[in-house]
């Protein structure tokens, strides 16, 4: 038995057990705690809910407790929020899930069908046009694309809602309320599309330019193949191997929620919850939350390393 | 209290009890009342919408739903058990208190039908309407407030509340756990309830005359030490206010049906909704999807709202002021002369009034200017003045020394400042940067985004001045507040004390103004903080909304039973 | 026999950074059917670029068929729509390439690869396809097809790797298989079993050959017809057995010398002197010329033509052409 | 063998001659290249405007000018005026002076660690790689918003001048931030170690040091141009970032980025496009031209490239 | 007769065959399955064998590129598989490897001067101001001119390249070099010049050579003593003369016949094998050769033959001879 695997496993949990230890005391140290902000509460009041909340106590002795807790799945309860973390978790995580799917997806199949075209048609007008929107996406904030979209489709010209995630109020249920809520997805995934196109497109290009060189290309064509059946079948294929790596690194970003994204269309996501909760010093919540990206982003790691031995058919004997 | 991250100006209904914070970052204070020259455009005259046949079809649309935006709730809608204010802006429809107050600050009567208050100012006695309910028709009694008032005793409560600063009688006795009861509440009857301070405080009617919570329903599960029971019914709440919760969605909405049961009678809008907002909302005030928001009351803003046409607007002073809070321990600024030369330093018009387009102006004392307790008169309105500054500083033996920069004793005068990070504090920085230059003062700013950072190196000393701004302030006494929670302990002014002791030992609101205007003017002479600014603000509102006006104190609570779309 | 391909003035040239590459400059051959003609020469003569011209596969941009014609059953290749020329590509003229490890698509399965010109041109369903491309490796000699046809390239060595092109190559019965060098990389046990295999499919089908090779000794095993090839020009073709036993230029009588043969031992073998010349700075002369034991001031100076010498031998060489001029 | 110290500067020369003539080539190569040319031109107009421009400018001290706040452009201030009345022309060649400054360094830093822990895990392998690569997966999952408060706090602790903090705050982040930079890094790494050349280089005995850095990181060095004029929309923009967190530059101190985010309100946006235009089109220029000029330079150092 | 410059005594490496997702060892493939050869000073050893054979598994196992299973190298009386690395490298300069492919074995970065004499520099054999004309002496001693020292690979011809890989040897000064299949990926007039070269460096320095090929008459051209691989094991090992007029192996036969002659309508006795090399994976039993030899008997399926002294230091492993 080869302990490859295994051993990943074993370092896997090692790291989280250190990347616990780690960010737990990150957040105790960042200045403030839950109760500093709140200045309104005379100093003995103060001392008196740090009792209440233990956050009196030396920063070990919590991290033992909340890893004794974590570790029999309880993540405690929100200061800010007065709700058990997972609760937090499960009203927010799945609108963000949402948006990051959706528009990691379709990023994904954009700037494979952009990278394929402008390598086939390397330096042609197409090429370059792209290749300018996509610097130009680059160079500009989101929060500033965001408002333009909003000033244009939204405010203007009326076609999308500006912002949330259902119309107000609306009791729709059923293929109505799936309706609704594409609507309102669709200006925050085009900035999100639009953010992520432009280095998964150059890179796309790149691997595809390399790809395209490639004697088997030559093969495919003398075999009296279409083109399209070239390009799409045998040089995608090669084209896009290197990047199933990526696959397994875009998982916590698939949960982590943006946190601007979502503060510009209202869009009741993790990731603003995260940033609330961080000025508060909300720790059971932060802690729950971070550990909960850290196990996706070591999941992910590996996943994409063995990903890429499946993926690829070389790989896997060597 | 919520801990305050950065609150912003643009929020409805900002008047709720008891749960905001005494002090906010300076960020926040993007609006202010005209107490100033009221520059051009700026809005004095409510304003009605010109072409109700603008407003966008989806706002066009509803009849009988009104909805206004609010940054997100967490759902925490019991009172007194909340950490943010905008859970308390979701509760203040929910619940009733027995005293509200007016638009002045006047306490007036609500479940209460009236009160009395000894002669020694230490007992205060409510007379409940009759036939109160709860919104499930189970009839609120003096026992409820006695369980309200109680489990705020509680060993475990971590609320907010100030009721427990009031000393009740027997209080910390409860607290500890060597009484069963508090000694100072006592139920007289169904409809009586009276409470029993240690000392007299003009503050307690109010506080004590908070929302009530039922006993039959938040204190079934009740024992002492032992509150975790109370957060599972946060989101079912069980009020007696004007609206009950239809359905709480995290991070969307909060929707109300009016309540049938409220003791005013049924509201005459029948669904109420708080939308989620973060920020700018004007994308959804002028797409129709919501009809209430504030603004701060720029030249802009108040040109671009009148353009709508479907707007009515009214202009609206919310009761704050802003400041800087003055580190007393250091050398540099311990001295009255050298505050007073900051202030004359500054160009305050400039940055508060002329850089913020009208939307705020200068201030010169701790109260707002639409409190009862306002006043000008012998108040120094320290107008911007380099010359004078210069002189008081030289008379504080502050000398012109090597580039510009004074000198004492060897020591340059450098002035450490630290501010919360916004457009208005970058306008801050550049304009006290270039002033305090010109009078020869070292100007070394820092600048926190996160406000438990900022708090944090407050609570550490090292600064010399630091902006913030209070949070609604309902009896003139909260002005001063920060004297008092600790945030301010080197201000040893004996003379302060007792005018402050003074103005709260009486409830005659003539007698107390005038031992307001004494404190204020001894503030404005010795500036223990320093003035900046008050703020000013306007509604808009959907044109269809009628009966609608906003209390500084409560809000939209006070008027919305009334709100008719027509 | 008949024409099968006529190719008249063919010129291919690669525009770069630094010039113009002239890689195949007025090529004219023909190929008769059932025939196996032999094109050698030294690497970078443009023996592959001929090659491409033939499929149509030369690269663009860059590389451009500048002129010529390409004469295939009587119809132009260069004059005929994309569509037709694809149509025609891998069922009518096939090809086989030089690296037959890089030649196959890594990530494909072999079976799906030899598939998928059965499927465009032969228009089989999947299970006919899958069926006859089991039948086409066990043809070419490879013994358990099923699982061959379900591995991957990288699974199989380079012998089988080649003998999977060449069945790809004759899966839609070509009139013509255009093989580009298919055993230089190989080793010689398995070239012998591949040049076995080409002569019988040639015997079979009755397909022609056109085989591009740089060894002699490969040339003089299959070729009907020999072209020489150098600097992107013909300078030497003939029949097989004229060519070999009386080669005329002395670039082919070169080449037939520093071949080291078993059992033929020499203390040194010859070699030809120099370097091919840089095609981006080709004066006219003979392109040979610095290279030429016999150099003569003409050769410096023009380029010599084509020019049938009897036997069916043409030589481009003013050695012959002074001959017939002084003849 | 012996060493003759006197005939070393002649043959010095000769070879020194004969590379510069190689150097020269290169340069004559990117100079042909029309595309990478005017990347470069761009790049040197940036700088030119930003670091000399404001030399022309009447209105370097950015006077506050409350009488001439929000101007739309004029003939006075070219570009209109800010909320301050500041000239914005001048404030975004001032700016420029700090973002491409920032952009450029914080570049080159995380590609610079990035590669170099890279390159050495991907090189050694064995116990360097493990320790670098579970590093940098403990690094992946470590959250970045307390450390920057973490950082912020300990530099207002230690009263580092705040003109310097985001330099050095840039500089914890590109510490914090190689581990993707250096996956890849030893991708490639892993990648070439398998090739010949490099086989060839363990028969010829050569030393690690001249495996790594003549071998091994020549032929990185188009990934690693790639990665760093791609990252480089991102440095100029994440100043912006910082200085959110009041991490970066202090008021009144112009960058781009905090510039464009002056106009992050639907008012300023649709009315007054002159605060965010010049701001957004400065990096967009710089961020397009570095990253043509990169593709040039890519393929001039390529010595096998031609096109 | 001088001292043994190279022995290697029963050379076994086997690479590990690993599956799936857990990398687990499913076999073992026998690239090189006890291999003796011994070289003295000056002579020419042909490794000739079908492609996989293990040739070049020989050839990078003798300089440690990888590492053996079992068996000894000794080179010079030194074990070079117990030596550690820093001696190693020490000793490096004295065997050196030609590759196959002149181009894939030069960085394409780095400049042909750098590459042949950066090894000088980085053993101190030389000065950095004497570099550069040793390495122009020695590139002209190959054929190249002095104006090539500056460029990049890519800007030669295959013939260049290959004789830059010799250089770069060379300049070593080494006393055994390893070619492997130096010539097969040239053309042929270029072959020739680079096969002598290698006669020629050899006279005039005393050179010995591994010489590894597929192709017969090349090594014949060559080598004095030949030894004939396949599917890991040695076959069949003699000196040239004796090789070529008296064959004994059926495989070494079957080479033979294969290298194509160039002389057309030549009617030859050919042997083409058939089928496919076997896989080193899964050896067959006895004989290796026996699923392709023509003569193959029941013994050759079963009993593994004895590699022996078929008479004058000819020797071969085969049942039939
Ligand atoms: N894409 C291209 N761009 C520029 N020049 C090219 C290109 N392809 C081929 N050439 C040039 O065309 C000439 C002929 O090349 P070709 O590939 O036909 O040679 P060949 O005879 O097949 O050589 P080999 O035996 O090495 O395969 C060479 O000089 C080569 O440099
Ligand atoms: N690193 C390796 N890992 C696994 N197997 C290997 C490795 N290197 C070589 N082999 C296997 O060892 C066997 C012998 O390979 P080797 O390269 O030595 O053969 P060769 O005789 O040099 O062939 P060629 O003539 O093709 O160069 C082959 O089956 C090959 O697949
Ligand atoms: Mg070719
Ligand atoms: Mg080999």
């Amino acid at each position: 038995m080869s302990t490859y695997l295994t051993k990943r496993l074993l370092y896997m949990i090692i790291i989280l057990f250190g990347a616990s230890l780690l960010i737990f005391c990150l957040y105790a140290s960042t200045p403030g705690d839950f109760i500093t902000g709140n200045i309104k509460l005379t100093a003995e009041r103060k001392a008196e809910l740090r009792e209440i909340y233990g956050l009196n106590k030396p920063v070990l002795e919590r991290y033992g407790l909340w890893m004794k807790n974590a570790l029999h799945g309880d993540f405690g309860y929100s200061l800010a929020q007065q709700k058990p973390v997972l609760q937090l978790f499960n009203d927010y995580i799945w609108n963000s899930f949402l948006l990051a799917a959706v528009s990691t997806f379709l990023t994904w199949v954009i700037a494979v069908i952009i990278g394929v075209v402008s390598a086939y048609k390397q330096y042609s007008w197409f090429d370059t046009l792209v290749m300018v929107a996509i610097f130009a996406a680059m160079s500009l904030p989101s929060f500033f694309i965001g408002l333009f979209l909003i000033k244009i489709l939204a405010v203007d010209l009326k076609w999308l809602p500006p912002g949330g995630i259902i119309t107000t109020g609306s009791n729709a249920t059923g293929w109505e309320y799936i309706k609704e809520v594409v609507r309102h997805m669709a200006l925050p995934v085009i900035v999100m599309t639009l953010l992520g196109l432009g280095s998964l497109t150059r890179y796309f290009r790149s691997n595809m330019i390399d790809v395209l060189r490639q004697d088997y290309i030559r093969t495919a064509r003398a075999k009296g193949l279409r083109e399209r059946k070239v390009l799409f079948t045998h040089a995608l294929r090669n084209a896009l191997l290197p990047a199933i790596t990526l696959v397994g690194f875009e998982l916590p970003a698939l949960f982590g929620g943006s946190l601007i994204i979502e503060k510009i269309f209202n869009w009741p996501g993790i990731g603003q919850l995260y940033m609330q909760s961080f000025g508060l010093r909300d720790y059971p919540l932060l802690m729950g939350f971070t550990m909960f990206i850290a196990i996706l982003t070591v999941i992910g790691t590996l996943l994409s390393d063995l990903l890429y031995r499946i993926a690829d058919p070389r790989v896997r004997l060597q | 209290g919520g801990n305050n991250a950065n609150t912003d100006g643009n929020d409805a209904a900002k008047g709720n009890t008891g749960t905001t914070n005494t002090s906010t970052a300076q960020s926040t204070a993007t609006n202010a009342p005209g107490a100033e020259v009221v520059p051009a455009g700026a809005l004095s005259e409510p304003f009605t919408a010109t072409d109700l046949s603008k407003l966008p079809a989806t706002a066009q649309k509803r009849n009988d739903t009104i909805i206004v935006g609010l940054t997100d709730p967490s759902g925490a809608f019991t009172p007194y058990f909340q950490q943010s204010g905008y859970d308390g802006n979701v509760s203040s429809l929910l619940y009733a208190s027995l005293v509200t107050v007016d638009e002045k600050g006047v306490p007036t009567p609500e479940l209460a039908e009236s009160w009395d208050i000894s002669e020694d100012g230490l007992t205060y006695t409510f007379h409940l309407r009759k036939d109160l309910k709860f919104s499930d028709g189970s009839p609120l009694t003096a026992d409820d407030v006695a369980f309200t008032w109680t489990i705020q005793y509680d060993k475990a409560y971590d609320g907010g509340s100030q009721l427990p600063t009031l000393n009740v009688k027997g209080g910390k006795a409860y607290k500890e756990g060597t009484a069963q009861s508090i000694e100072g509440i006592k139920v007289i009857d169904p409809q009586t309830i009276s409470a029993t301070l240690e000392v007299p405080n003009a503050t307690a009617l109010v506080t004590l005359g908070s929302n009530v919570l039922s006993k039959a329903y938040y204190g079934k599960d009740y024992k002492f030490g032992h509150l975790e029971y109370i957060k599972k019914l946060h989101e079912h709440p069980l009020g007696d206010g004007p609206y009950k919760l239809e359905k709480f969605i995290p991070g969307q909405e909060v929707r109300f049906v009016a309540n049938e049961n409220y003791f005013k009678g049924k509201p005459k809008t029948e669904h109420f909704i708080y939308k989620t907002t973060e920020g700018d909302v004007w994308q959804f005030l002028e797409t129709g999807e919501v009809d209430y928001a504030s603004f701060s009351a720029t030249e802009e803003n108040i040109e671009k709202l009148k353009g709508l046409g479907f707007v009515n607007i009214i202009p609206y002073t919310p009761s704050t002021y802003g400041y800087m809070q003055v580190n007393l321990k250091h050398e540099q600024v311990k001295d009255k002369l050298v505050r007073q030369a900051i202030v004359y330093g500054l160009d305050r018009q400039s940055i508060y009034v002329d850089a913020a387009q009208g939307a705020g102006s200068v201030a010169n004392i701790p109260a707002s200017p639409i409190s009862w307790a306002y006043t000008e008169e012998g108040i120094n309105p320290y107008k911007y003045d380099p010359e004078k500054a210069k002189q008081l500083l030289d008379e504080a033996g502050w000398k012109a020394g090597a580039n510009g920069i004074r000198e004492k004793d060897g020591k340059p005068l450098s002035i450490h400042y630290l501010g919360s990070k916004s457009k208005n504090t970058d306008i801050f920085i550049a304009v006290a940067k270039e002033n305090f230059a010109a009078i020869g003062i070292d100007f070394q700013p820092e600048v926190f985004a996160d406000f438990n950072s900022l708090v944090s190196k407050v609570e550490g000393g090292d600064y010399d001045l630091v902006s913030f701004s209070t949070s609604m302030l309902t009896d003139p006494s909260e002005g001063f507040m920060q004297f008092f929670n600790g945030e301010i302990k080197d201000y040893d002014n004996p003379k302060f004390i007792e005018l402050y002791n003074k103005a709260l030992a009486t409830t005659d609101i003539e007698q107390r103004k005038v031992v307001y205007k004494e404190l204020y003017q001894l503030f404005n002479d010795e500036l223990p903080i320093i003035f900046t600014n008050y703020k000013k603000t306007v509604y808009a509102y959907n044109g269809r909304i009628g009966n609608l006006t906003v209390s500084p104190y409560i809000g939209l609570a006070g008027s919305l039973p009334e709100w008719t779309l027509k | 026999m008949n024409n099968l391909m006529r190719i008249d003035g063919l010129s291919t040239h690669f525009f770069t950074e630094d010039g113009e590459v002239k890689a195949v400059d007025d090529v004219s051959f023909r190929v008769r059917e059932g025939e196996t003609v032999c094109i050698v020469g030294e690497s970078g003569c443009g023996k592959s670029v001929t090659a491409m011209s033939i499929m149509g596969l030369v690269e663009s941009p860059g590389g451009k068929v500048t002129s010529g014609s390409i004469e295939f059953q009587g119809e132009d290749l260069l004059q005929l729509d994309k569509h037709t020329l694809r149509s025609m590509r891998g069922h009518e003229l096939a090809m086989i390439f030089q690296e037959p490890m890089s030649s196959l698509n890594p990530v494909i399965k072999i079976g799906e690869q030899i598939m998928e010109p059965l499927r465009v041109h032969l228009k089989l369903n999947k299970k006919e396809a899958r069926a006859k491309a089991i039948e086409l490796i066990s043809q070419v000699g490879i013994s358990r097809p099923e699982q061959i046809a379900d591995s991957y390239p990288h699974e199989l060595s380079g012998g089988m790797l080649q003998r999977i092109m060449i069945a790809i190559a004759i899966s839609c019965g070509p009139k013509l298989l255009i093989a580009d060098e298919p055993t230089t990389a190989l080793d010689v046990t398995i070239q012998a079993q591949i040049l076995d295999m080409l002569r019988q499919f040639k015997a079979d089908s009755g397909m022609s050959i056109l085989l591009i090779t740089h060894d002699l000794g490969v040339v003089a095993e299959m070729a009907d017809y020999v072209i020489v090839m150098y600097s992107g020009k013909i300078v030497e073709e003939g029949e097989v057995v004229e060519l070999f036993s009386n080669p005329k230029h002395p670039y082919t009588r070169g080449l037939l010398k520093s071949k080291p043969v078993i059992n033929q031992r020499q203390e040194e073998l010859y070699s030809i002197p120099g370097q091919v010349p840089n095609p981006l700075e080709l004066a006219p002369s003979c392109y040979f010329h610095d290279r030429c034991e016999h150099c003569m001031p003409v050769c410096r100076s023009k380029q010599p033509v084509l020019q049938d010498v009897g036997n069916g031998q043409k030589v481009s060489c003013w050695l012959y052409e002074e001959a017939l001029i002084h003849a | 063998m012996a060493v003759n110290s006197s005939l070393a500067p002649v043959r010095r020369a000769g070879a020194a001659s004969g590379r510069s003539s190689l150097f020269r080539q290169s340069v004559r190569r990117l100079l042909h290249n029309k595309l990478a040319m005017s990347g470069f031109v761009v790049v040197l107009f940036m700088f030119a405007l930003c670091f000399v421009g404001p030399l022309f400018s009447p209105y370097t001290d950015n006077k506050i000018n409350m009488a001439m706040m929000n101007k739309a452009p004029g003939l006075k201030h070219w570009l209109g005026t800010d909320a301050l009345g500041r000239d914005i022309l001048t404030r975004v060649m001032q700016a420029g002076r700090i973002s491409l400054t920032v952009g450029l360094a914080s570049m080159v830093l995380s590609v610079f660690i990035g590669a170099l822990l890279g390159a050495v895990a991907g090189y050694y392998r064995g116990v360097a790689d493990q320790i670098i690569m579970r590093v940098a997966d403990l690094l992946l999952t470590i959250p970045g918003l307390p450390l920057l408060f973490i950082f912020g706090a300990l530099l207002s602790e230690w009263k580092i001048p705040t003109d310097y903090r985001m330099y050095i705050v840039m500089l914890m982040l590109s510490i914090v931030n190689w581990p993707g930079m250096a996956r890849m890094v030893r991708g490639q790494m892993l990648s070439l170690r398998e090739r010949e050349f490099m086989q060839a280089a363990v028969v010829l005995g050569l030393r690690d040091r001249r495996k790594l850095f003549n071998h091994l990181l020549p032929n990185i060095i188009p990934l690693l141009i790639v990665m760093a004029t791609l990252n480089i929309g991102g440095a100029i923009l994440s100043e912006s970032v910082l200085s959110f967190f009041g991490l970066g530059v202090m008021p009144p101190t112009p960058t781009w980025g905090n510039m464009i985010d002056a106009a992050n309100n639907m008012i300023d946006f649709q009315q007054r496009p002159w605060l965010w235009i010049p701001p957004g089109l400065s990096i967009f220029a710089t961020v397009i031209a570095i990253n043509i000029f990169g593709d040039g330079l890519r393929d001039v150092l390529d010595p096998k490239q031609k096109r | 007769m001088p001292e043994t410059l190279l022995e290697v005594n029963h050379l076994k490496k086997y690479f590990p065959i690993t599956k799936g997702l857990l990398n687990r060892t499913v076999g073992q493939v026998k690239a090189v399955d006890d291999i003796s050869i011994r070289l003295q000073p000056g002579e020419t050893f042909g490794l000739v064998g079908e492609s996989g054979s293990g040739k070049s598994t020989v050839g990078r196992t003798i300089l440690r590129l990888t590492e053996k299973t079992a068996g000894e190298v000794k080179f010079k009386g030194v074990d070079i598989h117990t030596l550690p690395p820093e001696e190693l490298r020490g000793l490096r300069p004295k065997m050196q490897l030609i590759f196959q492919d002149p181009y894939s074995s030069l960085n394409p970065r780095v400049r042909v001067g750098d590459a042949i004499g950066e090894a000088l520099l980085d053993h101190g054999l030389c000065s950095r101001s004497d570099v550069r004309d040793l390495v122009l002496e020695t590139l002209e001693s190959c054929g190249l001119s002095s104006y090539h020292i500056d460029r990049f690979p890519h800007e030669f011809s295959g013939g260049q390249r290959q004789r830059i890989g010799i250089a770069r040897a060379l300049i070593l000064n080494p006393e055994l070099i390893i070619a492997d299949e130096p010539v097969s990926a040239l053309d042929v007039s270029i072959q020739a010049q680079i096969i002598n070269l290698f006669s020629k460096l050899q006279q005039s320095r005393g050179l010995t050579y591994l010489f590894i090929s597929h192709d017969l008459s090349v090594v014949e051209h060559l080598c004095t003593t030949i030894g004939v691989m396949y599917l890991g094991s040695m076959v069949e090992t003699a000196s040239r003369d004796e090789l070529f007029r008296h064959p004994l192996h059926p495989y070494t036969k079957a080479l033979l016949s294969a290298v194509p002659i160039p002389i057309p309508k030549l009617k030859r006795e050919r042997i083409v094998l058939k089928g496919d090399i076997p896989s080193p994976a899964n050896p067959p039993s006895g004989c290796k050769f026996h699923t392709r030899c023509p003569f193959a008997e029941e013994v050759c399926r079963s009993q593994v033959p004895v590699f022996r002294d078929a008479g004058g230091g000819h020797f071969v492993a085969c049942h039939l001879v």
